[in-house]
């Protein structure tokens, strides 16, 4: 079964590539940012494969962490980086 | 027997993985993509951690994988939300068939 | 791990790691860059556990999805704000390779900076096969010192190798190193700027439900993260981190998560109090065995647990000041001297 | 075939070589510190490949602990420059406002 989980973890890796295209691509700053939950979700995958696969406990804490905390980002980007257009000042322009 | 299923079940994970992604490359606007990527979440992750869970040898790590998949549908859902309320406030618009050239 | 697909996982991570850190240094874009890098710290990750790393890997998803992106985003978009327009103009968003660019496209930006370009790209081609030359192949390891580490290790008060190097072997260095993050306090508390500068606040329902869901959920993963750290992959600076992620997310949707009637100078003590706890518990076994840090295997576990507790809290807030400094936000880790008294009713 | 830490300490050299590289030719303070950070995660990326060959029962922890502490390190380090960046930048625009109040609105090119 080991070998297995590790196929799939480097399928999943492999999309993690493809996704990089929507990074360049854009077109708005949101569509960059959802490449990295893309990416967060995918490793976050491959982290409890490998948990299993290496038969470590502490690895799929690292995996708890990295699903809890990516709304830190998430939150920082809605908050400081597009925030909410009720002043004057407010940039038409969405491109990231 | 447990060993074929748990590889049906990662098969089944691989492809929402890969439709996931097909889709966040290849949907047209950002409400699309998000949906496409969150089906990637709690789908795809939802069938590798069952594979996982069959394959346990103990209580201990089912709970613990059951437990991570549930935190992940709250976080992802909360991501979502977030993006696609931020995506609205900034007037981005929403595709529409008949616009497109 | 020697296996195909082992291979495979080993060329996308290297492929993908290439990638990130390339755009996040040449994407004229800085917001691009600043993603580019968030997903570098992701896929780093991987790496670690790859190299049999958990300790660390445990530690870059926790600063790096906790606190490394919402600095950059606050710091860029602080910058974005006060900016003028001249910050904003291409000469400064724009990478050096893309100056050089637009120079051979005709654009004057002055010759200069077009040879500094060329010259420092030789230089540091030039250095790093020189390095590469020195280096490879790596030297045969004659694993002395790990060998050291793990024949002492069950006098050490704890069964998890990092965390016995980190605050028994070598205790120094921990200690120097929250004196460190101490020492960046000090820096910020000189220059950050201590009128309001506060956009407006954001409220959100869902987010609030899900910080006050999970804001429970980290702290008790945080005290698991310090018990664990004995014998598993965790520890102090994990821990840490999470607990200081858990503070950032209350900054931004403007819950203020610390204690009632807390001000500046209880932070001030709270910060200082794990460098002041490690130094006096070093003093006390210096005066009890003769050797500064020197422990003892019947005690060395509670005074191991001790540190880490106290060093927990006290890099957690520091890096929450951290945060609040970067953001342009006033901290009132800094008091309100600064202010009259009208100013500090008005409030 | 290139053994696992050989190929990951080569990719720890190349990315330090990239961060300095982006250091030198990058002209925005943030560009600089992501530079930086670059440059520390190549080096990390070595002592950890370097850790890996050890072979005394796992990988060697001092070069581990090492490591964690230069993370921690790094994040504040981090911090404490992108603070400075903030500051150095709104206290010039803040300058150039008092300087030519009429012109700062035309200066865009």
């Amino acid at each position: 079964m080991k070998e297995v989980y590790l196929g799939i973890s480097a399928i999943l890796l492999a999309t993690v590539a493809a996704g990089l295209w929507r990074f360049f691509r854009g077109p708005t700053a949101a569509d960059r940012l959802m490449v990295t939950q893309l990416f967060g979700t995918t490793v976050v995958t491959a982290c409890l494969l490998l948990s299993v696969a290496l038969r470590s406990t502490a690895i799929l804490d690292v995996a708890l962490a990295l699903a809890l905390l990516s709304v830190v980002t998430t939150a920082a980007f809605v908050r400081f980086y597009w925030p909410q257009p009720n002043r004057s000042t407010e940039r038409k322009n969405s491109d990231g | 027997m447990a060993d074929w299923i748990s590889i049906l079940l990662l098969l089944f994970a691989a492809f929402f993985f890969v439709g996931g992604t097909v889709g966040l490359l290849r949907f047209p606007d950002v409400y699309c993509r998000l949906h496409a990527l969150t089906k990637a979440d709690n789908i795809g992750m939802g069938f590798v951690v069952l594979a996982l869970v069959i394959q346990a040898d103990s209580w201990y790590w089912a709970v613990r994988l059951l437990a991570t998949w549930t935190f992940v549908m709250a976080a992802s859902a909360t991501n979502a939300y977030l993006i696609a309320r931020a995506a609205i406030r900034k007037e981005i618009p929403l595709w529409k068939p008949s616009k497109r050239e | 791990m020697e296996t195909i697909e082992a291979g495979i996982i080993d060329l996308i991570l290297v492929l993908l790691l290439v990638l990130l850190a390339g755009s996040s240094l040449l994407l004229p874009r800085l917001f691009r860059a600043v993603i580019a890098f968030i997903g570098f710290g992701l896929i780093m990750a991987v790496v670690w556990i790859r190299l049999h790393a958990v300790d660390i890997a445990l530690a870059e998803a926790m600063i790096g999805s906790g606190v490394t992106g919402a600095l950059f985003l606050a710091a860029l978009a602080r910058m974005n704000r006060s900016g003028n327009e001249r910050e904003s103009a291409n000469t400064h968003r724009t990478s050096g390779a893309r100056a050089i660019c637009l120079n051979s496209n005709g654009r004057v930006i002055g010759n200069g900076i077009q040879w500094r370009g060329v010259i420092a790209t030789a230089v540091i081609i030039l250095a790093m096969m020189l390095m590469a030359l020195m280096v490879f192949p790596l030297p045969e390891p004659d694993g002395k010192i790990s060998a050291l580490v793990f024949r002492n290790l069950s006098d050490s008060g704890v069964s998890n190798p990092v965390t016995a190097v980190l605050l028994n072997f070598r205790a120094y260095d921990t200690l120097l190193e929250i004196g460190v993050v101490l020492l960046t306090l000090l820096g910020l508390s000189a220059v950050v700027n201590r009128d309001r500068l506060v956009g407006p606040r954001y409220t959100d329902r869902v987010l609030s439900g899900f910080y006050r869901l999970t804001l429970p959920l980290l702290i008790l993963f945080c005290a698991y993260m310090v018990w664990v750290g004995k014998y598993e992959p965790g520890g102090a600076f994990q821990a840490a981190a999470l607990l200081a992620a858990g503070g950032i997310l209350g900054h931004i949707i403007g819950a203020n998560p610390r204690p009632h009637n807390w001000d500046g100078k209880h932070l001030r003590i709270a910060v200082s109090s794990g460098f002041a706890v490690f130094l006096s518990i070093g003093v006390l076994l210096w005066v009890q065995n003769g050797l500064f840090l020197r422990f003892v295997p019947e005690s060395a576990g509670g005074f191991i647990l001790g540190i880490e507790v106290v060093a927990t809290i006290a890099i957690s807030i520091s890096l929450v000041i951290l945060f609040h400094g970067s953001s342009g936000h006033p901290s009132s880790f800094l008091g309100n001297r600064q202010l009259p008294p009208a100013a500090k009713e008005a409030e | 075939m290139m053994d696992t830490s050989t190929l990951y300490a080569g990719l720890g050299v190349l990315l330090s070589a990239m961060g300095l590289l982006g250091l030198v030719l990058g002209r925005h303070p943030i560009r600089k510190i992501i530079a930086l950070n670059v440059i520390g995660a190549g080096i990390f990326l070595f002592l950890v490949a370097a850790a890996f060959r050890s072979h005394s029962g796992g990988p060697d922890p001092v070069l581990h602990a090492m490591v964690l502490t230069g993370i921690v390190v790094a994040v504040s380090a981090t911090a404490l420059g992108l603070t400075l960046a903030g500051q150095v930048q709104q206290s010039r625009s803040e300058n150039e406002a008092l300087a030519n109040p009429k012109e700062s609105k035309h200066e865009q090119r």
